[in-house]
């Protein structure tokens, strides 16, 4: 199948075309070092980020990936490395629709950067990453995309060089990394050992079949897939391995923490959507190793949003209050997984998907504003950001929107998904009644959520400043990512209809 | 008998002789402790300073940028055993050198720019220092 | 018409030919063979593969350690229009034992504040990792350790770990001139390195394989013939430019001249050896001759057809050893003849040169079999 | 395509008017919100529809499209009107306009963004009182607490950040709670529903096709439901003892939110348990008649007892609206067509009245900056008009034949004595009753403290009569509420057609 | 002469918790590297362990891809242990704490 007469392999273009917008920034770096030419590296960047999300959502709007008489099918690449279906390319999606934002972003926020070039190349090569995570459909080929995300997320962390928190920050997460990363490298070997293969398919095949030999290795297995999720849940930030996530992101500069807490996050996510739905087909996992694994999931997604949202809330510095908050929602997705059990679980997944597109917005917008915030050098703290609607009430409007749509307040989208992930979970939960546990504590952890979110909305719009500001600047860039996202998240909710079906099928694509 | 049986016993040799020369020379030579003769060489001159000294940094960039180029030719073994096989199982020669070159191509941009960036020059040139101070 | 043999070569690993210089019988076997010891079951063969082991290992380390230092010298004054040793023996050649009594009993000298697990631990490094590399080098006549599958990797990353040596020695003494040559050394040798490689890879394309005796088997097939005398495909001369840049790299490898910055006696007296005494000195001066010539054994399977030579196949250890000490021969030439680079110098021209062409080399050297195909 | 069109002026009037400058926001404000005021009006000359919106009536302005499809359920844009709402949309449009001239005085700061979340507040109440899909009602519903939160937070007065935050974690948290329960019926319902379409959940449960849920029976599940949407409706109306966000909102609240939120945010909550409460489950109402009933006398009682012992003429507003309220929730729980016909004409009614005092305190302090009873003597001597005005809303509120208040409280006590619902409706109507002697007496108390005797505030500054234009407003209040007084029919006919559905006739 | 598949693993298995163990109490950030490293080899064996026992080639070649990638890993990670020391003279990783919650 091809789309126009393309060969199979251009189905990945979205993620070739970060990959060689990549390389372009690094050849203009080379022909030009330490230039300085912030429009032409921003610009480059933005460009293929945009084009790679044009081009995902052509995909899409033309049917590749998605089954039925007018559409291409689900188009294997390499003998099944790479799967190009509905699921890649949403996500596909999500992450171009974040990188461009970022890297629309950085524009301000670079001003006066020594690494203009690195940094962009950096971003745009991690996104790559991550878009070839989407599409990634062996171990081997997630396990390299997954470290093609992670290595210039340590460096892009650390990029503030003369910056002690920068370089914590990336020192932490880097550490974490790559202990994760080791683990996840042992579970995969493990996984390798138990079943002979790498490519997630014929990994569900060989559990399906019942060989002896795999039955015999369900310890192995087991734990396999224990240190499988140990990996995953670094990239998603959830716990056990969350503990980089408040550090990382707030000594970032705050365009990457965006970066991170949306887009690192969504490719973990797709991540452990393709490997748990596609690899380990439930029954049969679960007569081999003796555990359901939704089990795990759902311990750690209520373990998550509690923990992040209760350490959300004790905060004072308000990029670090993002950082929980990301935790939290990270929890709130996991459900996505652990509602597999039951009936329409596939739904709750779906819902769970929608929410990480809504997030990818909101999320962004909120740190972006957080790097408003430093590039007019208010300060970190709650108390810092007051009254600062007063002198910039569009931004502030903008990052109010973000802190309700956060907290699922309606009418921003951050409430239908959220709405969506609550209601399929309800009815997930007629069939299995132990989810009714996962629906009290999204429900709780919302409201909670509420507090720390309008906090922060409170700061801005109702406090007064503690000192006398002068006119904020208006930086074009972070101004037009910031209002962009805010547009996206409130346009979202009349728009849902075909974010819904997308996320939907991109659910009904892995889970059978 | 297994290659690597062999090559375990050579290490095997090529441990035992060193060991062997210590041995004789324990037994050979002399040991007339002295303090002043344990000093540091510098020439003749007393000692200065400790040894961990600040050197060239440039020494920092080539071990990175080795770490990376090194591994990469690892990959590239892989294919060069495969090539002629490849090719003489009528594989095109798109498909079968394609993928090297663009592997390659990646490694020079790589390269291209640890180079433009400075990442391999040792010294800088007096009209550099020049153009990059402020 | 060169097309047409290179053509020819292509096919090889399909159809390989019973060439009489493959040693299809490694040592060990042939021992066990000759002294029976196949017979004792495991522990027979485990004993006849040790023998086996030190019979390459001395017969190594005597060419090097004893006839190396004494034809440096020989060599060396023949440049400098000098006669050097020629008291004891027969051209001086006993100087070698009375050079080895007179070093094994020097008092051991060790520095103050040296590392001491190090500073023990690097001359055998270095020492045992270059004898290491021996063990897949067919050397004809029968002499042929082990020939695993990865031969050729095996013998780049064995002669990798002499740099870890280096810089151990170099950091463990506690000297300044010590660290600047062990650190020299290492940059000299990972800038070197991936050319080496890189070249030793454009090799592997022809070959098609990486053992080291099928290489050299691989080279046996006549290439064109002149005037009734079949010339080999040697691939020194099938593909000149990477023999030449190999040739090239392998000097800095084994840091010598004109690429000797990590010893650069009129800058850091003796770089990484200079607080080493007694036997250490031996282990590691041993070591580098050891290298010297292991580069030689490496040149001459991957380039110069192994053992392979006129006259019978019984000859083969001998054609080998002219051709590594042809290689050492040129190592010392161009000890007289050449000026040392600076160490800026030499790490530019490793990065910006030899990578550079040796990527070139691969590339068209890639391009060109594939069209030839 | 009217309420649509409603909607959308409001909305894009909202966003105009937050980067029009502050200038002119106050004016363009009003001028846009005409706009939305003559629509309702001409909705309300327009109405067609008849019986109740939820129980197969005939909708007027109904307008529906698909929006998401969703697993079992599917959730649509779907709006229309009944004689429930339509008075609600009217009221919500003319305070709206109202709210926004009274405004024209005491706001001198960030002008556009004020006005411009009154016009986002009116978009979204319109679409609570006018959608009839679940998801798309609850949207609006949340949609109007954030700019009301920033309303209290930004403009408010020297207690605004605790009023404001009280204001929304209350409503917040009731909220979340409603919303789960109704989730759970829906889920309930099972294969009988396919969307969130509350026509559709309603005939359902009324035709008993509740399944049971989470190992609960069918009954049991009802009687949870019920409980849950009642408290989570309870905090908005408010009622006792869920009622202490209601004081501290409303006295840091600027005048013009006051306005509003008294004279239309609370009527969403007593909506709100008409819509699903009281027409969705009509056993449970039953079953809980005499808590709801005790509840709501309580609620009238202890409201007007507190109202009592204030000094702050706001507050006493305040507390009377939670006494006033109590007489609705009664008049729900009395389940007959004059108890909750005259429940939903005392909420107008209320609206109009609480407005107008509201309205009337804010001009009073605009003038002397105070809203203390204990400070203040002989206004009318200093602003004649206004406080004429003051007294009039008063004696509304007091239930004064001829004002709209009496015909509501009339209908209710009325309704409520004869209900075969609830048991001894008598004596809680009767109680309730007794209410209306306190209203009395504070109302009074304040007014003859503040209106009568001689002048002595003492001020450096002229206390002076009362702008033009908030008398004009007062005025047009007043006259709304003699109208409805004098002529109840021209709302309550449609109303008692939209309840009588829900009753199954009868009284 | 061939040994079980099961004494690779636990051999493997002894390494990784070596370099568990290391992670776990090393304070010095290149000490925790090689640990990492070592974690990181210990799948190596497993994996051409399996290889060889399942007889296809993908572990081998999942083996070099990890190597490749952990040279990366290590190049990444001596950039910021080397940015970490020019910023707190240490390379003790306890001893940044700007930031705590």
């Amino acid at each position: 199948m091809a789309v126009l007469e393309l060969p199979d392999w251009m189905a990945l273009a979205p993620a070739l075309i970060l990959a060689g917008t990549a390389l372009v920034l690094f050849l203009i770096d080379s022909i030009e070092p330490h230039s300085t030419n912030r429009t032409l590296l921003s610009g480059t960047a933005v460009a293929g980020s945009l084009s790679s999300l044009a081009v995902a959502v052509w995909f899409t709007v033309a049917g590749v990936g998605a089954t039925g008489i007018e559409n291409y099918g689900v188009i294997d690449i390499m003998d099944g490395q790479f799967v190009v279906d509905q699921l890649a390319l949403y996500f596909m999606i999500i992450i171009a629709v974040v990188t461009a934002l970022v890297t629309v972003a950085s524009y301000d926020y670079l001003q006066d950067h020594t690494y203009q070039a690195e940094y962009y190349s950096l971003v745009v090569l991690a996104a790559t990453g991550m878009s070839m995570m989407a599409a990634s459909n062996s171990l081997v080929t997630i396990f390299i995309a997954l470290e093609l995300t992670s290595l210039p997320s340590y460096a892009l962390v650390a990029i503030l060089k003369d910056n002690r928190g920068s370089v914590e920050a990336g020192l932490k997460y880097f550490l974490i990394g790559a202990l994760s990363s080791a683990i996840f490298v042992y579970g995969v070997s493990l996984v390798y050992g138990a079943t002979g293969s790498l490519q997630l398919t014929r990994i569900a095949a060989v559990l399906e079949s019942g060989d002896g030999a795999v039955a015999e290795m369900g310890g192995l297995l087991g734990l396999g897939i224990l240190m499988l999720i140990g990996g995953i849940a670094f990239k998603t930030a959830s716990v056990p391995f969350h503990f980089w996530a408040p550090e990382a992101y707030e000594g970032a500069p705050a365009p990457i923490s965006a970066f991170l807490s949306s887009a690192s996050k969504a490719a973990g996510f797709v991540l452990a959507f393709r490997v748990f739905t596609t690899a380990f087909p439930l029954e049969a996992t679960t007569g081999i190793i003796g555990i359901d694994w939704t089990l795990a999931f759902a311990i750690l997604a209520i373990v998550t949003m509690t923990l992040g949202n209760f350490a959300a809330a004790t905060q004072e510095n308000v990029k670090r209050m993002l950082a929980y908050s990301s935790i939290g929602h990270a929890g709130y997705v996991l459900i996505g997984l652990a509602a597999l059990s039951a009936d329409g679980g596939d739904l709750v997944m779906g819902a769970a998907m929608m929410h990480l597109l809504v997030y990818g917005f909101m999320n962004t917008g909120a740190f972006l504003f957080v790097g408003l915030a430093e590039y007019w050098d208010v300060g970190r703290t709650f108390e810092d950001y007051n009254g600062l609607a007063e002198r910039a009430p569009f931004a502030c409007g903008a990052m109010a929107v973000f802190m309700f749509s956060l907290a699922g307040v309606p009418p921003f989208s951050g409430f239908w998904s959220k709405y969506l992930l609550y209601t399929e979970l309800i009815n997930a939960a007629a069939d299995n009644t132990a989810l009714l546990v996962l629906a009290a504590a999204l429900v709780i952890n919302s409201a909670l959520s509420l507090y720390y979110y309008s906090r922060l909305v409170k700061a801005l719009w109702i406090e007064e400043p503690l000192l006398d500001r002068d006119r904020l600047a208006q930086p074009t860039g972070l101004y037009a990512a910031i209002i962009a996202a805010a547009v996206m998240t409130i346009v979202l909710l009349p728009a849902f209809g075909p974010v819904a079906d997308a996320a939907l099928e991109a659910a009904a694509a892995v889970v059978a | 008998m297994n290659d690597w049986i062999a090559i375990g016993a050579l290490a095997l040799v090529g441990v035992l002789i060193p060991f062997g020369m210590m041995a004789v020379s324990y037994l050979l030579r002399p040991t007339v402790p002295e303090t002043s003769k344990r000093a540091t060489y510098e020439s003749g001159e007393i000692p200065t300073g400790g040894t961990r000294i600040r050197f060239n940094i440039q020494y920092y960039m080539v071990a990175l940028l080795f770490v990376v180029f090194d591994i990469e030719t690892v990959l590239l073994f892989p294919w060069a055993v495969a090539y002629q096989d490849a090719l003489a199982a009528d594989i095109p020669l798109v498909r079968a050198l394609g993928p090297m070159l663009l592997f390659v191509a990646i490694l020079l941009v790589g390269l291209a720019w640890a180079w433009r960036t400075g990442a391999v020059q040792w010294a800088r040139t007096p009209r550099q220092l020049e153009t990059d101070r402020p | 018409m060169i097309g047409g043999q290179i053509a020819g070569a292509a096919t090889l690993p399909s159809a390989p030919p019973a060439v009489p210089l493959q040693d299809t019988v490694l040592l060990p076997e042939r021992l066990g063979e000759l002294t029976g010891l196949d017979g004792f079951g495991l522990g027979g063969e485990l004993l006849a593969t040790f023998i086996a082991a030190f019979i390459v290992g001395n017969l190594m380390l005597a060419m090097t350690g004893v006839a190396g230092p004494w034809a440096k010298r020989k060599i060396t004054a023949a440049f400098t229009d000098r006669i050097a040793v020629n008291r004891l023996g027969p051209a001086g050649l006993f100087i070698i034992l009375a050079d080895s009594v007179r070093l094994l009993s020097k008092e051991l000298v060790v520095p103050e504040n040296a590392d001491r697990p190090a500073y023990d631990l690097a001359p055998i490094v270095v020492a045992s990792s270059a004898l290491l590399g021996f063990a897949v080098i067919p050397m004809g006549s029968g002499i042929h350790l082990a020939d695993p599958e990865v031969g050729l990797a095996y013998v780049f990353a064995i002669s990798g770990i002499a740099s870890l040596g280096l810089v151990m020695a170099g950091y463990a003494s506690s000297n300044k001139y010590s660290l600047l040559g062990g650190l020299r050394a290492v940059a000299q040798n990972i800038a070197y390195e991936i050319p080496l490689v890189i070249t030793g890879m454009s090799i592997v394309i022809f070959a098609g394989t990486l053992q080291m005796g099928e290489i050299v088997s691989a080279q046996a097939k006549p290439l064109l013939t002149v005037a009734g005398i079949s010339i080999p495909s040697w691939y020194a001369l099938v593909n000149p430019f990477a023999f030449v840049l190999f040739l090239v790299a392998n000097f800095a490898e084994v840091g010598r001249n004109p690429f000797d910055t990590p010893e650069a006696p009129t800058e850091i007296v003796a770089g990484y050896q200079t607080e080493y005494s007694s036997v250490y000195f031996v282990l590691i001066y041993l070591g580098e001759f050891l290298h010297i010539f292991l580069g030689g054994a490496i040149i001459a399977t991957i380039f110069l057809g192994g053992p392979a030579g006129p006259g019978p196949a019984a000859l083969g250890i001998v054609w080998f050893i002219i051709k590594i000490w042809a290689v050492f021969f040129a190592t010392q030439w161009l000890r007289s003849a050449v000026p040392r680079v600076r160490i800026d110098q030499l790490i530019e021209i490793g990065w910006k040169g030899l990578l550079v062409l040796s990527f070139a080399n691969l590339v068209l050297t890639a391009a060109i079999v594939g069209l030839i195909a | 395509m009217m309420i649509e069109a409603l909607i959308a002026v409001a909305l894009i009037g909202a966003l105009v008017t937050f980067v029009a400058p502050n200038r002119i926001a106050g004016k363009l404000a009003f001028a846009i919100s005409l706009v939305p005021a003559a629509l309702s009006l001409w909705l309300f000359a327009a109405f067609d529809g008849s019986g109740n919106a939820l129980l197969d009536g005939e909708l007027a302005f109904e307008s529906q499209a698909a929006w998401l499809e969703i697993g079992d359920h599917s959730i649509s844009w779907f709006v229309g009107l009944d004689g429930i709402s339509l008075p609600l949309v009217v009221l919500t449009t003319i305070l709206c306009t109202l709210a926004i001239v009274s405004s024209w005085t005491p706001i001198d700061d960030r002008e556009s963004q004020f006005y411009g979340l009154i016009l986002f507040i009116e978009a979204n109440l319109i679409g609570v009182f006018s959608a009839l899909d679940f998801f798309l009602w609850f949207v609006f519903w949340e949609a109007v607490l954030i700019p009301m939160y920033l309303l209290i937070g930004i403009w408010g007065g020297p207690r605004r950040k605790y009023a404001a935050i009280k204001f929304f974690v209350y409503t917040n948290v009731a909220s979340l709670v409603m919303f789960g329960s109704f989730i759970a019926l829906v889920f309930g319902l099972g294969d009988s529903v396919t969307s969130f379409a509350l026509p559709e959940i309603a005939t359902a449960m009324r035709n008993g096709g509740l399944d049971g849920l989470f190992g609960l029976g069918g009954p049991a599940l009802a009687s949870v439901v019920f409980i849950g949407m009642f408290l989570g409706f309870a905090v908005k109306v408010p009622i006792v003892p869920f009622h202490t966000w209601l004081p501290d909102a409303h006295v840091e609240a600027p005048t013009p939110a006051s306005v509003l939120l008294a004279g239309v945010l609370l009527k969403m909550g007593t909506y709100a348990l008409l819509r699903f409460n009281f027409t969705m489950f009509p056993e449970q109402v039953e079953a809980y008649a005499i808590p709801i009933a005790a509840i709501a006398v309580i609620s009238v009682i202890y409201g007007a007892m507190l109202a009592l012992a204030q000094t702050d003429l706001k507050r006493i507003v305040a507390y009377s609206s939670v006494s006033s309220m109590g007489y609705v929730i009664l008049g729900l729980v009395a389940y007959t067509t004059f108890g909750v016909g005259g429940a939903t004409f005392q909420m107008v009614s209320h609206g109009l009245i609480s407005g107008l005092m509201f309205m009337a305190v804010g001009v009073i302090y605009n003038a002397t900056h105070t809203r203390m009873v204990t400070d203040m003597s002989g206004m009318a001597d200093r602003m004649p008009i206004a406080v004429g005005i003051l007294i009039a809303g008063a004696f509304g509120y007091m239930g004064l034949p001829l004002m709209s208040g009496f015909y509501g409280e009339f209908t209710i006590f009325f309704g409520t004595f004869g209900s075969e619902l609830l048991d001894y409706s008598p004596l809680f109507t009767s109680l309730a009753m007794f209410g209306i002697v306190i209203v009395a007496g504070y109302l009074l108390f304040a007014l003859q403290r503040t209106v009568f005797g001689p002048y002595r505030l003492e001020t450096d500054y002229e206390v002076s009569r009362a702008p033009v234009h908030d008398i004009a407003s007062m005025g047009v209040l007043l006259g709304l509420i003699i109208l409805l007084g004098v002529a109840p029919a021209l709302i309550f006919d449609m109303i008692t057609d939209a309840i009588e559905p829900i009753i199954g006739g009868g009284l | 002469m061939t040994v079980d598949v099961q004494y690779y693993v636990l051999l493997s298995m002894a390494v990784f918790c070596i370099g568990l163990f290391g992670v776990l109490t090393r304070r010095n950030a290149l000490l925790f590297l090689m640990s990492v490293e070592l974690m990181l080899n210990a799948a190596n064996i497993n994996l051409i362990a399996f290889a060889f026992y399942h007889g296809n080639l993908t572990g081998q070649l999942f083996a070099l891809f990890t190597m490749a990638l952990a040279a990366a890993e290590v190049a990444v990670g001596l950039g910021i242990i080397l940015v970490l020391y020019r910023n707190f003279r240490d390379v003790d990783v306890t001893v940044p704490t700007t930031m705590r919650w």
